[in-house]
C-alpha cells in the first residue's frame, strides 16, 4: 500500500509548517531555557520556506519533493538543527529515488534519515537530542502496520517524557550539564510536531 | 523589549545593507548572500580567510573584513550558524588560487554548517582548510563533552591568521599559526543581564538584581555559576584565575582583551583593564598589546569577557602587523 | 542598578588609569589630575588642542587624544564637567608656543569652568582661544535661550581641529576651521531608555516600554517630546529631517555619524544608516564619509544619534587626514 | 557685633557639609527631575572636601577660611554649581579681607556674593536658579537687624516656593521649558541648606 504521494508529501510539509508557526513561541522559550533561544525562530522560517518553496514547482516524486525540502532546509534554517533535518530528509529522498513510497520503502527511508543525522551530528541514543525521537520512531515504523502508525505519536510522547530527565551532552544543552536535566530538549519537541504532522497526512486519505 | 528595528526578520540583512554602505570603499555584499567581502577579494596567490557565525556578535565577524585580516565574513540569523550554501559563496569569492581557511568558532551547529561547506567547496576542487577556535574556559574540555566554546578569542585568530595570509603563507603555515594560537588564548565571560534576540521579544534568561552568571556564553548559553554581584577587581580576579589556570603560562608575554557584551558602558571595560593590569604585573607576566572595547557582543547583554593570548616571538609580530578593518585597529 | 565597578567615588579614577595601561606608548595621564595627554605633547610650535567634560561619554573625550586629534583631554566627575584647575593642567602640559584651543561643548557648567581656566591660563602667559560647541538641533538656539547642546558634533570639531593643528596651523586658523565645522555640523538623538549614574544609583528618568524621548541630551536632558516607540526607519527620519532643516544644505557633500548612546547594538547602528543612507541620497546629498559606532555615549543609556556635518573641499581632507586615537579612524 | 569668627566660619562650613550629606539622594532627586541627576553628588563631594581641607589648616581670618572653601569647591564640584558657589565665596573672602566680620561687612560680602555669581553665570532674577535665592538673602539681610536673621530662612523657603512654578531659563532646567514648572530647582535648595547652617552657627554663640 502507497503511504506516500506527492500529494501527501506537500500536505506532510504544509502540515509542519503550521505547527511549527503555531508552537515557535513554545519551542524558542524550550530553546531559551537550555539553548540559546532561536529553535522555534528556526524552525519557523525553515518549514516556511519549505513550503514556499515546493508550492511553486510541479514533481513528478515524492523523492523530489522531499529533495527540495531537506535543500531549502540546509539553506535557510542554519544552526545545528538546519543540518540534521536538512540531511534527514536528503537520506529520506535518495532511499525514495524511482520508488513509490510503500510501508517497506518509506522503513527503509526512515532508517536512512536516522543513520544521517547520526553521522552528521555524531550523537549517541540517550544524549537528549532529536536524534533519540528519530531513533525511536524508526524502530516502532519497522514493526508496526501502517494501521499501527498513529501509534508513533506515543512512541515521540514517551521518548520526550523519558529524555526531559536526561543530562544532555550535545548540543548547546550540554553547557547546562545537570541543570538540562527536567527540560525538554527543543529539537525532539520539533520532532514531534513533524511525526505528528506525517500522521495527519497519511490518515489524510481515509 | 525596545529595539531600534523595523522587523525582526530583516535585521541580519538590513544591517548588513548599513554596514556596507558605511564603508562602500572598503566592503562588498555579495549580491543575494550574507556574505561580506574585501572589496578587493579574491587576492590572486593569497590564502583568503573566512569566518562567521550567527549575528548578533557585531562588529563580529564583518567588522573583521580588511587587509590583514578576513577576505569574507559570513552572517547567520542572529544566534543561528550561517548555512553551508553561504559559507560556500563567500569560500568561492575569496579563493585566489592559493586555498581558503575556514575560521569556525566551537558550536555544534556551526562546525556541522561550515564542513558541509567545505565539503562542497573541495567537491568545486577549491582547496579548504579550516580550524575551531574554543577559548571559553566555562566550559571543560573533555572527550565526554563537546568542548570549550568559541568567543572573544576568535579575533585574535583572525588577527594572526590574516597577518600571515597577508604576508604570503601557504594554506598550511597560516592553518598551523591559527591553531597555534587557538592553544594559546583562553577566555571567560559574565553576563550581568540577559540579552533579548530580536525575534524573541523576551530576555533569553533573568539574572535577580545583585546577580551575575560566571561563564556565561556568548549566545547567553549558561557558565559555572550564579552568584552574587560582586566589585569589578573581584569579578576580574575571579575570571583571570580561571583563565590563566587553563593556559600555558611557558610565555610570560600575554595579549590582553577586555570585551564588552554589549550594554555594558567603556567606563566599567575600562576599571575592569586596571585591574587586570595589575593582576599580571602581580604574577611577573608582560602585557605586550591590549584592546579594550566591544569585538564579540551578545546583542544587548550587560557584562565582559576577558581574553588572555599567550604570545612568542611570531605571534607578537603578526599581532600588531599593520592592518585595515571596520573594528580592530592596532 | 548593576555595574561593574568597584566604587562610585572612584569610577572616573580608576578609568583613566585602566584606559592608559591599555595604551601605555601613546597616552599618558598628569600625576594627580584626571588629564589624559599624548605621550609626546606638547608639541613644539603646534597648536594644542584641548577638550574634555563630564566623564560617562566614553570614548569621548580621551579616547580622541592622539596625533591628529586632541592633544589633551579634561575628565570631569560623571556628567560634571571638570574643574577649571585640572583644566589649566592641561593647557599648560600641552602648550607648545604655539597657543591652545579649548574645543568646549555648550553647557553652563563646561562653559564657566573652561573660560575660568582660559582666565588663569592667560594669566600665565598662555595664548589660549577656545570654541563652543552647540550642534544639538532638540533646543532652539535663541537669545532668550541658552543655546543648542554640544553632543555627538563635537567629535567632528575634534578631528578637523585637529587635523589642522597637526599640519601646522595657527591659532587663529585652527579656531576658524573649528568655528567653520561648529557652523556646518547639526545632531539629534533619541532615548529608548534613561541611564544610571553610578553615584545615583537609580535611573535618571524612565520611559515606559512603548516610550522613547525624542531629542534627548547625552547627560539625559529632556528632548523634545516623548512619544511611541516607532521602527527604525521612522525614527531616523524624524531625526534626520529635524537636523536637514537647521543645516546649511548648501552642499550636498556630508560627512555622517550614527552614534550609539551606551546600550544600544551595533546591530541596529547599521540598520538606522541604511535608512539615513536612503534618504540622504533620495535627497541628491552625498555621503563623503559615515562613522557607525559609540563616540559619545551616555553611560548604559539605550538610543543613538546622527550627526550630519555639511562639508566643503577644506573641511573633507581634514576630515580623513591620518589620525591616530583610540576610538577614532579614518 | 562680630557676626563671624574664625571658629563661626569653620562650623558654618561643617554645619553645611552635614546637610549635603543628609539631602544628597533629595537634591540629586531635583536634579533627575529637571537636570542631569549629579548636583547632591556634586554638593556633598564639594563641601566634604571643604571640610577635609580646612579643618588640616589654621587660619588667621574669616578671609582665609572662605578662600579655602572657594578654593576647594571650583577644585572639587565642577558643573554650573561648582563655580559659582566657588566665586560667591571667594568675593565673600574678598570684601571680609583685613576685617573683622561685623554685621555690614558681612552685608556687604553677601552682596559682592551675589555679584559674582550674577557676572559668572549670566542670570537674572528669576529665572529659576539659586541666584534667586542669593539674591533675596542678601536683601533681606541688608534690612533686618542681626538678631533678626533667623528670619532669612523664611525667606529662602518662600523664594523657593515662588520660583517652583517658574519656567526656568537658565542652566540645564531651561531645556525642559515649561516642563520645570512644578519642579523646585536643586541649586536653589542646595544654597537654603547652606543658609540653614548659617543660621545655626550664628545662633551657635548664644
Ligand atoms: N550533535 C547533535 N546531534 C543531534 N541533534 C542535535 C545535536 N546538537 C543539537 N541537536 C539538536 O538541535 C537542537 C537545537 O537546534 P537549534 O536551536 O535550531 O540550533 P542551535 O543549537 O545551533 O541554536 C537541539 O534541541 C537538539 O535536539
Ligand atoms: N547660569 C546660572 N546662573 C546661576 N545658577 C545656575 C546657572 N546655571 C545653573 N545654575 C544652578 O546650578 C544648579 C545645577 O548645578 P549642578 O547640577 O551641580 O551642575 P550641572 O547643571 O552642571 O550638572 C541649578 O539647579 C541652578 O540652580
Ligand atoms: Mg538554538
Ligand atoms: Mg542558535
Ligand atoms: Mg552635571
Ligand atoms: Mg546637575
Amino acid at each position: 500500500m502507497i503511504v506516500l504521494t506527492i500529494e501527501h508529501t506537500k500536505r506532510w510539509m504544509e502540515e509542519i509548517e503550521k505547527r511549527m508557526l503555531e508552537h515557535k513561541d513554545q519551542l524558542t522559550e524550550f530553546d531559551q531555557a537550555i539553548g540559546d533561544g532561536d529553535h522555534g525562530i528556526n524552525m519557523a522560517r525553515g518549514f516556511h520556506e519549505v513550503v514556499a518553496k515546493i508550492n511553486h514547482v510541479t514533481y513528478d516524486s515524492v523523492s523530489d519533493v522531499l529533495k527540495s525540502a531537506a535543500m531549502t532546509l540546509m539553506a535557510k534554517v542554519g544552526g545545528a538543527s538546519g543540518p540534521l533535518y536538512g540531511t534527514a530528509f536528503l537520506k529520506m529522498s535518495m532511499a525514495m529515488q524511482g520508488k513509490e513510497v510503500n510501508e517497506e520503502v518509506f522503513c527503509q527511508a526512515m532508517k536512512d534519515a536516522v543513520d544521517g543525522i547520526h553521522t552528521r551530528g555524531k550523537a549517541e541514543f540517550g544524549e537528549k537530542t532529536l536524534y533519540d525521537v528519530w531513533k525511536q520512531v524508526a524502530d516502532f515504523l519497522e514493526l508496526e502496520e501502517v494501521a499501527e502508525w498513529q501509534g508513533l505519536l506515543e512512541v515521540c510522547q514517551a521518548t520526550i517524557e523519558d529524555t526531559r530527565e536526561l543530562v544532555a551532552t550535545k548540543g548547546r544543552a550540554s553547557y547546562l550539564k545537570e541543570r538540562s536535566k527536567g527540560h525538554v530538549d527543543p529539537g525532539s519537541m520539533s520532532s514531534f510536531y513533524i511525526f505528528e504532522a506525517l500522521v495527519e497526512v497519511i490518515d489524510w486519505e481515509e | 523589549m525596545k529595539k531600534v528595528i523595523n522587523n525582526a526578520e530583516h535585521v541580519v540583512d538590513q544591517m548588513l545593507d548599513g554596514l556596507v554602505s558605511a564603508h562602500p570603499d572598503e566592503l562588498k555584499r555579495l549580491p543575494d548572500t550574507t556574505v561580506i567581502i574585501r572589496k578587493d577579494a579574491p587576492i590572486k596567490g593569497k590564502v583568503g580567510i573566512v569566518s562567521g557565525g550567527g549575528s548578533g556578535h557585531e562588529p563580529a565577524h564583518a567588522g573583521f573584513v580588511g587587509r590583514g585580516m578576513l577576505d569574507a565574513a559570513v552572517a547567520g540569523e542572529v544566534f543561528t550558524s550561517p548555512t553551508p550554501d553561504q559559507i560556500l559563496e563567500a569560500i568561492k569569492a575569496v579563493d585566489g588560487g592559493a586555498g581558503v581557511l575556514l575560521v569556525i568558532k566551537n558550536y555544534t551547529g556551526d562546525v556541522m554548517n561550515f564542513e558541509m561547506a567545505q565539503e562542497m567547496a573541495e567537491m568545486e576542487g577549491i582547496q579548504v582548510a579550516s580550524v575551531v577556535v574554543n577559548d571559553d574556559v566555562a566550559v571543560e574540555d573533555s572527550t565526554f563533552t563537546i568542548g570549550r566554546r568559541g568567543i572573544a578569542g576568535t579575533v585574535f585568530v583572525h588577527k594572526v591568521a590574516g597577518a600571515k595570509a597577508e604576508a604570503g603563507a601557504t594554506l598550511e603555515e597560516v592553518k598551523a599559526v591559527a591553531n597555534q594560537t587557538i592553544a594559546s588564548v583562553r577566555s571567560m565571560g559574565v553576563a550581568l543581564s540577559s540579552c533579548t534576540l530580536p525575534a524573541a521579544g523576551k530576555p533569553s534568561f533573568t539574572l535577580a538584581e545583585n546577580e551575575m552568571e560566571i561563564g556565561i556564553g556568548i549566545h547567553g548559553e549558561p557558565g559555572i555559576e550564579r552568584v552574587a554581584l560582586v566589585s569589578a577587581d573581584e569579578i576580574t580576579t575571579i575570571l583571570l584565575n580561571k583563565i590563566l589556570a587553563e593556559i600555558d603560562e611557558e610565555s610570560s608575554d600575554v595579549a590582553v582583551m577586555v570585551n564588552g557584551l554589549g550594554s555594558t558602558p567603556e567606563m566599567e571595560l575600562h576599571i575592569v583593564n586596571k585591574k587586570v593590569a595589575e593582576v599580571l604585573r602581580d604574577k611577573g607576566m608582560n602585557v605586550y598589546r591590549t584592546w579594550v572595547g566591544e569585538y564579540m557582543t551578545s546583542l544587548d547583554m550587560a557584562g565582559f569577557s576577558i581574553t588572555i593570548l599567550s604570545l612568542n616571538e611570531g605571534l607578537m609580530e603578526l599581532l600588531v602587523e599593520d592592518v585595515k578593518t571596520v573594528a580592530f585597529h592596532v
